[in-house]
């Protein structure tokens, strides 16, 4: 089970390494670099995982020495942190985008070549 | 103490507090905000200064009251402090300079600036390998945002590809940290020191991961399109933090993470640095906007900052020494030079001419550039020796010919860029605008780089013997740059004087070194008193003049090698200031100061040899070179070859002393080239006359000196330009000097003393009248001269006597050297040398009379007949030295007895013996003073007896000459002097082809070709940054881990 | 030997109108910018005029008369069709080096002037230039009819007819053309004369120059040197 | 053609770095010393019997602190660089009015939306979610306000004023946690109550309700912020 | 060091009789030239009579001072090389003041005059003197190729630069000249001699009717005599060089002429039968058959 979903994860984040590096218009290689970062994200849930326990929630405090069957809550915490890096990161792009139509009316990246050698 | 968390709290604090004050109390922010970088600044200041007092030690700060690995934690140590602290002043200083811009431009840059700066003081502070991935994502959001500021196309297209790049790296960070952690179960980044990630097989790609993130953070060639195009299109305020603080703190946090992958990945990020500090260095040669030039610049230098931290094996606990001082004389050269940038903004380097409109801005600017080639007194030239000398214990010799290699690169564009600002005309510019908010920030980081140079210099082996009380003299003369010419000129002689008598009881054992010391001060005194001649303030020649003589002196005093190179590259600073004073200098000052690096770097090497050999720096460790001596010898040799101009290195001469102003062609003629003749000369008498390794060296260099010889009078006597002539002419006195020393025996010694000696004397004399001729002529071209002689006999006079002396005829001394050189030839048996140098003495002639019948004799032109003679303050020293040349004509054993004597211990050789003014050698004899009765006897009495004969003779003027029975036209037609040697050059012209100098311009156009074509890959594509990025990565992997 | 118009009227016709463009005043200026007034005779030329020299007294004289005659040089300078005749004193059949008589090739080293035929005006002026230039003492040996009342160009609109209005000459040679045998005859009269101390007609040139001049500059329209050349 | 090639070899290249993570990877039946840690100690130490709180607010608080701040950068530099363009670009847009069902839905969604929001982050040390989580409940309420409404000028300043505050109590809880307990960010600066219920774990409630609230005006701002600059087209 | 007026007055002496025996020799030489040609030529007094008539000219201009003094140069370029020569092998007297300085010192004495000359001329503001002297130093140049090279040889031969050491060891018949022992040195310097004396075919300096004598163009009268006595007193002095050199000295004043006017013909000899060379011909020849017969005179020492 867990090998799928790191395998999607992974197949994710080169499908987004893909798309970034192929796709012209400027909003697709967005959803390009957000495919990229959830493969990420899935992929260090999943590493996180352990078969057979259950979610970081306790029930009650677990007595001194025994260790409650439990995923391992790191990782679902750097996730989160993740997933709203990737939002940031996200809606910057997408403002970034916002000017850059502003600017030249299009969104294809072969119009934004100013900067060069 | 204030912990440094205080600096988030402080920080995220005020910055969410703005919001609150929002536009109800617009005009606090702006206060709010300098008081919160001011607060930031000082509890990182605070730290460091405790630990620069040694009262505190290295502290670690909890968070959530939890210890590490189960929480987050801060470092605060020495590099820490250090580096919040920096950034933090930039921050300051940055704040400062964009003030306007920020309270024009809404509360929520300042928001945006103060977490930009809060964010790079945890990732330098923070232990914790997640956190410090959030706050490099805080760190290049913040910096996205800050690039907005510009609102320009190119801006958003810059921050645009920077956004994609760093998000696809960090997406690689995230996988190689959550890996990490899966093998580890810590994120702390002390305990993943601890687990060797690196070498498990397994554990090795997150590693890979981790690093390549953080290398990608440093932008390495080639996979740094967006970071250039960043550099480019911010803010130039925002490219002065990016360049200075981000650059640091992505150093710091390599350095920090790159233990995790322990010492085998050391080897791949030397090898990454050493890629882009070449590659990056070598595309700005073609650069033209000086937004991105600097970024390549910026680049180049974290490149050389990341071979250091590869090497740090090798360079152990001088690791941090030599980091921190390239490091901050980037943080603050790259800091200002942006912030001059914003400024001026041009959009061409050319542009820059208009910084002469404010002397100071030009100050800095010259400050920040030679800061960052590692001039001294700047950290980067004590970071640079250290980094070197201690390689060199390590043999890493491939290591240093790469940084050398990629320094002299830097200086190829930093030079032009140099030369531009101080030639380039700048009458159609516009005038500065300049606010105090804006130059404070420079001012200080331009002395901070002074006073750090000052107080790093103890820290070096030998650093605390650096003299530098005539530094302080020059600062001194700096600012009493606007008094009138005759006030700074008679400070200056008097400056010089006093030193000289101050230096003599310290040289006082050392004949050598006060003959060297003689032609530096005294040609100093004699040179400077010409400069009475001129008029007006004659802005910033003083301070470059002293500070040329300074490291003249210091070359002289030097007594470890250290000393001795540092007072090197002071010399070769001042004299380039010298020599591009002239009007159509620039190019010439250019390839001047170009040759002048490569043969420091030659030099440097040399000394790295020689230290690496005995782990001692005093000038001593020359004469014991166990570690590939030969090529010790070699480099430095071919170091001190570039200042004598010798063959094949010679290109940059004739124009640097043709086109000087006409007082400093002697300064650097007759003067400066000595320098190298003593660098010479102390490294063959170290080398010492059996050594076996120098044999074929010396051998080499013999025949250099005799082809020089050959060349640069041949090339001389096809010149039409006085002052070129001159230079030629100097490339070959110089050939015959290092053929002398290259002979290795007592006599060839004697001869390059008698030639150097001569030499500074009489080129003194032609520099000096000939360079006041052309001013006064208002020409250069000797063809255009004629008939001076009525009108300056005085000048022909002293240029008779000189060219007598430099065809070496008796009874003047420049036969002395002739003589002696016979003797040395023979004895030494470099028969075929010896005669091309004879060959090439007797060329001498031709442009000795092509220069003295062009300028005084022929046809006086019209527009010069109511010429006068030139300056008497000119012509005062000129006679002083006259008189001296006379004196060792008549006198020369009263020179050249002591000399000899001085020799004797260095060489078991044949000796000039003396039997009163009589000179024996096994050879032959000579006898100056009976010569100089004997000759000027009998030319008395033949006078005498023709002007009893002909008392009567009609003076006529310059047509009454027979003219196939016509009369000439005009005086420009009659005039012989053009091309006058052409027969000769139909014949030998073939000799001087000007094949050294098309050599040079192939491979500068080389140079430039492949940089040209290498910067095509930044196509300035989003996708193609993106490919490069992915490129690099997978080829990294390749390498590595797939074992290509 | 008067021609028959106004000669005083005639030269200053031409004053004006043949000063060569080359003599004409003229402004250059300095490099420091100042203006220069170039008067191309008085600053190119010596202006000074011939002066007498008088010969030694007695014995030593003679002697140096006796080298002067043994040691005759001539100036290379064939003026007209006579110069045909005087390379053949160079070869074995004349053989003139017996006499002391070289040829120099320029006037500064030379004493003898072989005017050799014709003289049209132009060359005139090149003729009295040249002669000017020689150191005295000099001499002047004029060579062939044309030189003596103009020949068979009597009436050309550009010859001179005697040549003694405008230089003075020692020797005559008569015939058109004289062979080089006459030629050599004339050096040996030459020699003669000099010897007796009557070969100083330079001082004779310096005596009446003023006369000289005037026939000189009646006939040279475009007078474009100074008066005396030295 | 070249360039797929290339960029398909590249993408190869990556599927082998990648493969190595892969090969790397296994499965885990145990916990990290990590998370070991965590499971032992984390409910007793902070109180919070939601794990991943415990590590977010508290263990990894200063993580937290940072996450605030992407945000508020991002809100800052939004509004920042949609706010300024050049004045001849600014011309109001005609819009398409919204559907009858869209606007009146949302009229009655909006408040219940809120209240969600506003219990996931109240309960975030108790139940899967938090602060963020909560936060971006919030926001989307806020987003289908604007959708119905596409012409509704949010108030920036109250919006402002909200973020501005929470983010200043978050500081200031955090500055207190050096002062009254371990270090910054330190949950127990309130005692730490019973284990499992709402006013237990310190101040985390405390802190996740400024985040909360932070995030959701944040968010709000965002997506205000694109709004205001899309109908300005 | 012998500063006495009677070694003054004895040089006097021997330079009065090289000047005269230096104008003999240039009135035979002329004859022989002469007869070649089938003429007489000049009477054998006729220089006599040419430098009386120069010092007795009665006009005289000059240009300058370095017109004036120019000459005074050239003069003692020629009288030096005299004075710091040993005339006749073992004699005192007429060693000169020749102990002042070695072979090295006459070598380079040579420049004094063609430095004074090229002065003097140079001030005439004639650029026919110029042109003379610029073709005079660009042939000098390489003239001095061989000449060097064969005395690094004979230094390297003899192991001493002083010339009466020189003399002395040649001395014992003529199997001990330095032409039997060291040949190509000799023949590399005899050519070299022929560049020196400037005779045909290396005398384009002089080109009489091209560039009208070249240097001395607008030298006359006195200034020319001056010229003229340097003449004689130079080529015995270069004469007197090559014999001291090459062909063992002169032990007399008689070996002394005899040698002197052999060497001296030797370059007549020469000069009547080659034509003219052009300047950049004459520069190019003395680098290639003279220096490579140089350089083997110095091979064979290696």
């Amino acid at each position: 089970m867990e090998y799928i979903i790191i395998s999607i994860g992974f197949a994710l984040v080169l499908l987004g390494l893909y798309g970034i590096m192929y796709m012209r218009n400027l909003m697709r290689i967005i959803i390009a670099f957000t495919l990229f970062n959830t493969g990420i994200n899935i992929v260090m849930v999943s590493i996180g995982y352990i078969r057979n326990a259950s979610a970081p929630i306790l029930d009650a405090i677990p007595a001194a020495g025994t260790t409650p069957n439990i995923v391992d809550p790191v990782p679902q915490a750097l996730v989160l942190t993740a997933i709203v890096i990737g939002l940031g990161v996200t809606a910057l792009m997408l403002t970034y985008v916002v000017k850059l139509h502003q600017d030249k009316k299009s969104l294809d990246i072969n119009n934004f070549k100013d900067l060069k050698w | 103490m204030v912990g440094p968390i205080y600096i988030i709290a402080i920080a995220l604090g005020l910055a969410f507090a703005m919001g609150l004050f929002g536009k109800a109390l617009k005009g606090i922010t702006g206060a709010l905000l300098m008081l919160g970088l001011a607060a930031m600044t000082f509890i990182s200041g605070q730290w460091l200064w405790a630990f620069l007092t040694d009262s505190v030690t290295t502290t670690q700060i909890f968070t959530a009251g939890f210890k590490p690995p189960y929480s987050i934690n801060l470092q605060m140590g020495m590099e820490e402090a250090i580096l919040t602290f920096i950034i933090n002043v930039a921050g300051l200083l940055g704040a400062t300079y964009m003030y306007q811009t920020f309270s024009k431009k809404g509360e929520q840059l300042k928001m945006i600036f103060l977490v930009f700066i809060m964010s790079m003081n945890v990732t330098v502070m923070t232990r914790d390998m997640f956190n410090l991935f959030v706050f490099l994502e805080i760190e290049s959001i913040a910096l996205a945002g800050l690039v907005l500021m510009s609102n320009t196309g190119k801006a958003f297209q810059a921050g645009m590809k920077y956004l994609i790049a760093t998000g696809i790296i960090s997406g690689l960070l995230l996988l190689g940290i959550i890996f990490a952690y899966s093998f580890t179960g810590t994120l702390n980044i002390d305990d993943m020191i601890g687990a060797h990630l690196g070498t498990i097989k397994a554990s090795s790609v997150a590693v890979f991961l981790i690093l390549v993130a953080f290398i990608l953070e440093l932008k390495p060639f080639p996979a740094n399109g967006w970071g250039l195009d960043v550099y480019t299109a911010a803010h130039p305020g925002i490219g002065a933090l990016v360049s200075a603080t981000v650059a640091s703190a992505g150093v710091y946090v390599l350095y920090k993470v790159m233990p995790i992958a322990g010492q085998e990945w050391y080897y791949y990020v030397s090898l990454i640095g050493a890629l882009t500090f070449v590659g990056s260095n070598l595309m700005g040669t073609r650069q033209n906007t000086p937004n991105r030039l600097l970024g390549y610049s910026s680049i180049g230098q974290v490149g050389l900052l990341m071979i250091i931290l590869g090497l740090q094996d090798y360079l152990g606990d001088k690791t941090a020494f030599i980091a921190f001082g390239i490091l901050i004389s980037h943080y603050a050269a790259k800091a200002g030079l942006f912030w001059i940038s914003g400024i001026l903004k041009a959009n061409d380097i050319k542009d820059w001419a208009a910084l002469r409109k404010n002397p100071f801005l030009l100050f800095l600017f010259g400050t920040f550039l030679f800061a960052l080639i590692g001039f001294p007194p700047f950290p980067s030239f004590f970071a640079k020796w250290e980094l070197i000398m201690t390689l060199s214990t390590q043999g890493q010799l491939v290591w240093i010919a790469v940084i050398l290699v990629g320094s002299f690169i830097e200086g190829i564009y930093l030079f032009r860029w140099l030369g531009y600002a101080l030639k380039l005309d700048h009458s159609e510019l516009p005038s500065l605008n300049i606010t105090w908010n804006k130059m404070i920030p420079i001012w200080v980081m331009g002395m901070s780089l002074y006073v750090l140079g000052v107080y790093v210099t103890p820290m070096v082996e030998f650093g605390r013997y650096i003299n530098y009380i005539p530094l302080l003299f020059i600062l001194v003369m700096f600012a009493l740059d606007f008094l009138p010419v005759y006030i700074k000129n008679t400070l200056s002689i008097g400056g010089v004087v006093w030193y000289m008598i101050d230096l003599w009881p310290r040289i006082e054992d050392d004949l050598m070194r006060q003959i060297f010391a003689v032609i530096f001060l005294g040609g100093a005194v004699i040179t400077l008193a010409a400069g009475y001649s001129k008029k007006g303030t004659r802005k910033g020649f003083y301070p470059m003049a002293l500070l040329m003589f300074a490291g003249l002196v210091g070359i002289i005093e030097a007594s470890s090698m250290i000393d001795f190179f540092f007072s090197w590259e002071l010399m070769t600073a001042g004299s380039y200031f010298l020599i591009i004073r002239g009007k159509r200098s620039m190019p010439h000052a250019y390839s001047y100061i170009l040759f002048s690096i490569a043969g420091a770097y030659a030099i440097l090497m040399g000394f790295g040899l020689a230290y690496g050999s005995n782990l001692d720096a005093g000038l001593t460790a020359l004469g014991n070179i166990s570690f590939l001596p030969t090529l010790a010898y070699s480099l430095l040799a071919v170091g001190f070859m570039t200042k004598t101009a010798s063959l094949g290195l010679h290109i940059w001469l004739p124009g640097a002393h043709g086109e000087a102003e006409s007082d400093v062609s002697p300064m650097v003629s007759a003067i400066l080239l000595k320098a190298g003749v003593f660098g010479l000369m102390l490294l063959f008498l170290f080398i010492g006359t059996d050594n076996p390794n120098a044999t074929k060296l010396l051998y080499v260099l013999g025949w250099v000196g005799a082809l020089t010889t050959l060349v640069g009078n041949m090339s001389a006597a096809f010149q039409e330009d006085a002052k070129r002539l001159l230079a030629y002419s100097s490339i070959a006195q110089l050939g015959y000097v290092l053929f002398g020393l290259a002979i290795m025996t007592h006599m060839g010694w004697m001869a390059s003393f008698t030639y150097t000696i001569n030499h500074f004397m009489f080129k003194s004399i032609l520099f000096l009248v000939i360079g006041g001729i052309v001013v006064k002529l208002g020409t250069h071209n000797m063809f255009e001269m004629g008939g001076m002689i009525k009108k300056m006999p005085f000048s022909f006079i002293a240029v008779l006597i000189s060219i007598i002396v430099i065809g070496g005829i008796p009874p003047l001394s420049g036969f002395a050297g002739k003589w002696l050189f016979y003797n040395a030839i023979i004895e030494k048996g470099w028969y075929f040398q010896g005669a091309i140098i004879f060959f090439a003495g007797i060329i001498a002639f031709l442009y000795l009379y092509k220069l003295i019948h062009s300028v005084f004799l022929g046809q006086l032109k019209d527009n010069h007949r109511n010429m006068t003679e030139i300056s008497w303050w000119i012509l005062g020293p000129v006679y002083v030295l006259i008189i001296g040349i006379m004196i060792f004509s008549a006198f020369p054993q009263y020179v050249l007895q002591p000399i000899g004597e001085m020799l004797n211990p260095y060489f078991n050789t044949e000796i000039v013996s003396w039997e009163g003014t009589k000179a024996f050698t096994k050879l032959g004899y000579w006898d100056g003073t009976t010569i100089m009765i004997v000759v000027g006897t009998a030319f008395v009495l033949l006078l005498g007896w023709l002007i009893s004969l002909s008392r009567k003779a009609q003076k006529v003027k310059q047509f009454n000459i027979v003219y196939a029975a016509e009369r000439p036209f005009r005086p420009e037609t009659t005039h012989v002097s053009y091309n006058i040697y052409a027969g000769y050059k139909k014949a030998l012209g073939f000799l001087v082809a000007p094949g050294i100098t098309n050599f040079w311009n192939t491979v500068s156009d080389m140079v430039l070709d492949i940089a040209g074509w290498l910067r095509r890959i930044y196509s300035g594509s989003i996708q193609n940054y993106t490919l490069h990025v992915i490129v690099f990565i997978v080829v990294f992997y390749l390498i590595t881990i797939g074992g290509l | 030997m008067e021609k028959d118009f106004d000669k005083k009227a005639l030269t200053d016709m031409y004053k004006d109108k043949f000063l060569a463009p080359e003599n004409e005043k003229r402004q250059v200026a300095a490099p420091d910018g100042s203006i220069i007034e170039i008067d191309p005779l008085d600053d190119y030329f010596c202006q000074e005029r011939p002066k007498e020299l008088k010969p030694r007294k007695g014995a030593v004289e003679k002697f140096l008369n006796w080298a002067r005659a043994e040691s005759l040089w001539v100036l290379g300078f064939g003026t007209g069709c006579g110069s045909i005749e005087i390379p053949p004193l160079v070869t074995p059949r004349f053989d003139m080096y017996r006499y002391g008589v070289q040829m120099r090739p320029t006037p500064r080293q030379s004493n003898v002037f072989i005017i050799s035929g014709y003289l049209s005006v132009k060359t005139l002026k090149r003729a009295i230039r040249s002669y000017e230039q020689m150191p005295s003492p000099k001499y002047i040996i004029a060579l062939g009819s044309c030189t003596i009342n103009g020949g068979m160009y009597w009436d050309s609109y550009n010859t001179i007819n005697r040549l003694d209005h405008f230089m003075p000459v020692d020797v005559y040679i008569a015939g058109c053309m004289p062979r080089p045998e006459a030629l050599l005859a004339g050096f040996g009269k030459l020699k003669e004369l000099i010897k007796e101390g009557k070969g100083e007609k330079a001082n004779e040139y310096a005596r009446n120059f003023d006369w000289y001049k005037a026939n000189q500059k009646k006939i040279i329209k475009d007078w474009n040197m100074p008066d005396f050349n030295w | 053609m070249v360039k797929k090639f290339l960029i398909l070899l590249l993408v190869a290249g990556m599927g082998l770095i990648i493969f190595d993570l892969y090969q790397a990877y296994d499965s885990k039946e145990n916990l990290s010393t990590l998370g070991e840690y965590y499971a032992q100690n984390g409910a007793e130490e902070v109180g919070a019997a939601n794990l991943v709180t415990a590590v977010v607010v508290t263990y990894r608080g200063l993580d937290t602190l940072g996450e605030v701040s992407i945000l508020f950068l991002t809100a800052a530099i939004l509004s920042f660089a949609l706010s300024f363009r050049k004045e001849d670009e600014i011309e109001e847009k005609e819009l398409r009015p919204t559907s009858e069902i869209l606007s009146i839905a949302s009229q009655v969604l909006t408040p219940i939306i809120m209240l969600v929001g506003i219990y996931i982050f109240i309960n975030g040390h108790l139940t899967p979610g938090g602060g963020f989580q909560g936060g971006a409940v919030i926001a989307s309420a806020i987003l289908l306000m604007l959708m119905a409404k596409p012409k509704l000028e949010i108030s920036h300043k109250i919006i402002g004023f909200v973020e501005s505050i929470s983010g200043l109590s978050f500081i200031i809880i955090g500055a207190l946690g050096i002062v009254l307990a371990g270090g910054f960010l330190d949950n127990r600066i309130m005692s730490l109550g019973t284990f499992g219920t709402l006013l237990s774990a310190g101040a985390i409630p405390l802190i996740y309700i400024f985040v909360g609230l932070k995030v959701g005006a944040e968010l709000s701002n965002i997506v205000g912020s694109m709004s205001h600059n899309q109908n300005e087209k | 060091m012998d500063y006495s007026l009677t070694k003054f007055l004895w040089t006097l002496l021997g330079l009065f009789i090289v000047t005269n025996w230096g104008l003999l020799m240039s009135s035979t030489m002329r004859r022989i030239g002469a007869r070649v040609a089938g003429r007489y030529g000049i009477p054998w007094y006729q220089p006599w009579i040419d430098l009386a008539k120069l010092y007795s000219l009665r006009s005289q201009i000059t240009h300058g001072t370095m017109f004036y003094i120019g000459p005074v140069f050239r003069l003692m370029g020629g009288v030096g090389m005299f004075l710091f020569m040993p005339m006749i092998f073992g004699s005192a007297l007429w060693s000169n003041y020749s102990f002042s300085g070695d072979l090295i010192l006459i070598l380079y004495f040579q420049f004094f005059g063609m430095l004074g000359m090229a002065l003097g001329a140079g001030e005439g503001g004639q650029p026919y003197s110029a042109i003379g002297i610029s073709r005079g130093l660009s042939q000098f140049t390489t003239i001095e190729v061989p000449m060097t090279l064969a005395v690094i040889s004979l230094a390297i031969q003899y192991q001493t630069f002083s010339i009466s050491d020189i003399v002395a060891a040649q001395q014992g018949g003529f199997m001990n000249w330095t032409v039997m022992t060291n040949p190509f040195a000799t023949i590399a310097a005899m050519l070299s001699l022929l560049g020196a004396f400037g005779h045909s075919p290396f005398n384009l300096v002089k080109a009489p009717n091209e560039i009208p004598i070249g240097p001395p163009t607008e030298y006359h009268g006195t200034f020319l005599g001056v010229l003229r006595t340097n003449g004689a007193i130079l080529h015995v002095a270069e004469a007197a060089l090559f014999m001291n050199l090459f062909f063992g000295g002169a032990t007399s004043w008689f070996e002394l002429i005899i040698k002197t006017f052999l060497i001296y013909f030797w370059s007549v000899f020469v000069g009547t039968v080659f034509p003219r060379f052009r300047i950049e011909q004459s520069v190019v020849w003395f680098l290639k058959w003279p220096t490579i017969l140089g350089i083997i005179a110095i091979i064979i020492y290696l």
